[in-house]
């Protein structure tokens, strides 16, 4: 029997209703979670006490905006299996992998000196991603090809929506680049790192993985699976709105040219030409969200005193529940693996006849938050023939009351639609 | 729930009147809704000063297709200016929190009129109105073409 | 007589103390500001009722954080006299300013089709900015010069430490982006915006204003300006960190391709290729900060409670004083002009053979917090000969008795080095 | 303030010893503290394991310009092993947040005690050791340079 957890008191906003007083059964944490008092407490008492500029003040509270802001990154970089330098703040996944597209790019555009020249891309040049991206993992590789001249290629998904590992054969010699995700948001698949590390090694690609879903629900060691670059968000894993971060590996952010310039990140200025600070600063150009690193602090010391394991089992039970109760109603269609085993507690559905859109809306009336749409991965819900879904996904606060909720109100979806 | 789901948008989520498309449309126009990837098609021909033709394709929630459907049953043949019209209220409507306007404009709205409940739910908005973007584009489109006189009103989408 | 304000009791970090007990003396609002408690509230009480994903969810927590991200949106376009969709989130102003470089840059690079033609810059075309800037309007076009092989020119300052607007010829039929700041960080000194844009719109060129000061200290309307483009920072007026924005011309935000790229941005993803939605969600690539746009949102209601108007005139009141207390002390220099007209209450000064850390801390002593370096702004420091210099500027909390203090801690610093 | 600005560091700020540039140095190192735009030099040249001789030039605080007076008395002409411990033990200080550290360390540092208040002010830390910084990357590069035995040690900042 798993160890389940009892933790929605600490989240204020699960204790709010919902459309004329119905309890809030809140299973949208795969598109951001619930944050805990001492994630909002921890910012307010940085806004009050410690809120200055970082890195550039002689006063008081400067030197404490500093330390505040440099033991967040240590945090983070602890809880994630990284190095201090090897964190790099960002205001979202999205920017993260963008960093590191553009990192790319410049170097291709002659930017960064000797150091770069390993980044450049050409014609004839590769860059692997998969069909289960997230548009974030995705869209910023398009871009990368579309002006390097370089051929975008993509690993498939199996019919219960994994990575198929048998079609690595697609990362060649002439492959740079290996973008993939580390969970699927959609599928909830949980890739297994070490056979796309070892291809993407054995041709010298480098490896990017986005870790959004994986950091927020599991114990993720970077140095561990050895990928290049990594990156994952705040808000996914009970941090604020407004931060994420770059893993990149110390080596590789050395050699990487910068991404956003200006304030910061800079050594010496002239109106001619300037020269750049050694990494994470080069990529932190201009004014830090301080205050969301300091909550994003809180979140991972949060997330640890519970414990990832101990998190990952009860999402996990979770997600077994959720699994047998989608089960037992008629005719609805998962997109994913059908057993708990190396996946997340996100459960996207079609119910054949009903759009999602109609389905989040019955579950809405009840109470009951889930999301419906694309959920920003268009390529592998075509490749399950679908065009959009309605996507449950559970958090450390889930709880099986939750889950009977869902479970009833989809009952109710199929019966108001019959 | 029935209050939104009114049984005339239940039905024509299903009939999916004038579901199809034109030869040689004078106007078209292709709209999605960034939510959800919901897409939709309407195309136009005109003859003169009235709409001779619609037609649509897409694929959606019930509340867009069956805003589509009523849309193909209500405009399709009509004077181009009662059209544009039609739509200006329904979009007054939908944007309305729920409320229903004048009686005289809930009249001219006839089965339309179900689509009240919509506005109470702001995520759904679009969905309603997906249809009628798509009718307002390709009828600006259509006017360039044919030369039909008169502005497409320029209002809030 | 000026009506002075008293809303220090409004911030809750005003009334902390530093260094074994002395009241803290706030004069780094230039850096960035305080937060009243107002804007705490917005933020927290978002967080614990209204946080969900934006723009995708079907739920009702989701429709409120929409509709308060959105809302924001319109009260912070109304604040700079600008319409809802010319208004873009970025995570600072540095973004913002970088958005726009990397515009032009994705469309010399042939990104965003016909429309984006107009932004296409090549060898012989020639960007301006001035020796005023901070580093975040400049090295991005300095980025953009290297990578497009347009040519960096820039307008030259006044001994006063103002744009020097006897040389707009700088601005030729070459000149395709003229770059310049609405008021400075370093010498405070406000731009006389209408000759430069006459200028540069006679010559076909684009306008980016740099309205990270101005937009926090005075009235602002971007219309009525007459740019093309303008960015600033939540964090510098009463906001949260990690928000900015970019104001563009709506004409101009449509043509732009996007910067950073990947969910929420798109139309239509297939493996293949992407197509992007219009502005201003074009531009705003993944999770946004969400509940620090409600922050800001909260600054800016804050702000226009208070009117701009009379926020100016108790600021203009407190320069007046700073720049009288700093004449009193021997051998002080003032970096900038000596009348608080058309100028900021930014005070730089150097005080000759004592170097600005060493001014700063012994002012940090007396609990006085002030901004010691280059400020971002390496190229005007070095106009005035110096490397750094030490910095005050006021806010709508500062009161006589901060400058007061100030002018003797300065008393102090020149004794104890003597 | 009295305890920071100790009368050595002080005078030293403005004595600046071993200011200049040497012909032929084995070593180079430039360094900026971002902070503040604070810049410095330091040549070195080595006979065998000797560090025969050290110049320096740089723009800073009295922090930084007496901590590179102060380290150019202590390790010019000295053995390199001395010079590269008497470093660790600096940085060791500084990074103490303003405590003293064992006495023999104490000893060891001589006039560069001066500096343990300055421990205490975060900023402040890397003024004082910009300069050391600067003496470890040169060494490193004379070593290299002039194949002297012995691995400069790798510790933190
Ligand atoms: C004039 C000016 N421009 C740009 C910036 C950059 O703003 P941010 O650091 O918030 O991106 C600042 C503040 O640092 C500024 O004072
Ligand atoms: C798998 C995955 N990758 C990337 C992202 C993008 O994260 P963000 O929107 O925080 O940038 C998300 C979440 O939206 C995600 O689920």
């Amino acid at each position: 029997m798993t160890d389940l957890l009892d933790l929605a008191g600490d989240f204020p906003l699960l204790s709010r209703t919902v459309r004329e007083g119905k309890p809030l059964v809140y299973l949208d944490t795969g598109a951001t979670s619930q944050k805990p008092g001492q994630v909002l407490d921890a910012e307010r008492a940085f806004n009050e006490r410690h809120n200055a500029a970082v890195h550039r003040g002689a006063h008081q509270i400067a030197e404490e905006a500093t330390e505040a802001f440099e033991s967040a990154r240590s945090a983070v970089a602890a809880f994630v299996g990284a190095d201090f330098g090897e964190i790099v703040w960002t205001k979202n996944a999205t920017e993260a992998l963008n960093l590191v597209s553009h990192g790319f790019l410049n170097a291709s555009l002659g930017r960064g000196g000797a150091d770069a020249a390993r980044f450049k891309l050409a014609p004839g040049d590769e860059i692997v991603v998969t069909e289960l991206e997230h548009h974030a993992n995705l869209v910023p590789w398009q871009e990368l090809a579309a002006k390097t001249g370089a051929k975008l290629r993509w690993i498939p998904v199996t019919p219960e929506g994994r990575l198929d590992l048998e079609q690595l054969s697609v990362i060649t010699d002439r492959t740079r680049v290996v973008a993939f995700t580390h969970a699927s948001n959609v599928t909830g698949a949980v890739t297994e790192v070490a056979p796309v590390v070892e291809r993407a090694k054995s041709v010298g690609a480098y490896t990017v993985l986005d870790a959004c879903q994986s950091a927020a629900h599991m114990p993720v060691d970077l140095h561990d699976l050895g990928v290049d670059f990594a990156a994952f968000s705040g808000h996914k894993m009970l941090g604020p709105t407004g931060v994420g971060a770059l893993y990149g590996r110390e080596e590789l952010l050395q050699a990487l040219p910068p991404f956003l310039t200006g304030g910061s990140m800079v050594e010496v200025v002239t109106m001619e030409e300037t020269t750049f600070m050694p990494p994470p600063q080069r990529f932190e150009a201009g004014t830090q969200m301080v205050a969301q690193t300091v909550g994003m602090h809180a979140a991972v010391d949060y997330l640890s005193a519970v414990g990832m394991e101990r998190l990952a089992a009860h999402e996990d039970h979770m997600g077994q529940l959720l699994l047998e109760g989608l089960a037992e109603v008629p005719g609805v269609r998962l997109l994913g693996p059908t057993s708990s085993a190396q996946r997340l507690a996100v459960i996207a559905f079609d119910v054949p006849g009903v759009h999602p859109h109609d389905v989040g809306q019955v579950l809405d009336d009840q109470g009951i938050a889930v999301r419906v749409g694309h959920h920003c991965a268009q390529p592998v819900h075509r490749r399950f023939g679908v065009h959009a879904s309605t996507r449950a996904s559970a958090g450390v606060y889930t709880t099986t009351a939750d889950v009977e909720a869902f479970v009833k109100g989809l009952h109710q979806v199929v019966k108001f639609f019959a | 729930m029935e209050q939104l789901y009114q049984q005339v948008i239940l039905d024509h989520s299903k009939a999916r009147s004038g579901e199809g498309e034109l030869d040689s449309p004078h106007g078209a126009s292709f709209q999605v809704n960034p939510t959800c990837g919901d897409e939709c098609t309407v195309q136009v021909s005109l003859e003169g000063q009235r709409l001779a033709q619609l037609a649509w394709s897409g694929k959606g929630c019930s509340i867009s297709q069956a805003s589509l459907s009523l849309m193909y049953e209500m405009v399709d043949g009509e004077p181009l200016e009662q059209a544009e019209q039609l739509g200006e209220t329904f979009r007054e409507l939908i944007h309305n929190r729920g409320h229903e306007l004048t009686p005289e404009k809930m009249e001219l709205l006839e089965d339309l009129s179900a689509f009240t409940g919509v506005g109470r739910y702001s995520a759904r908005v679009k969905c309603a109105l997906l249809g009628w973007m798509a009718l307002r584009e390709a009828l600006a489109q259509a006017r360039h073409h044919t030369g039909a006189s008169g502005q497409p009103p320029q209002t809030q989408a």
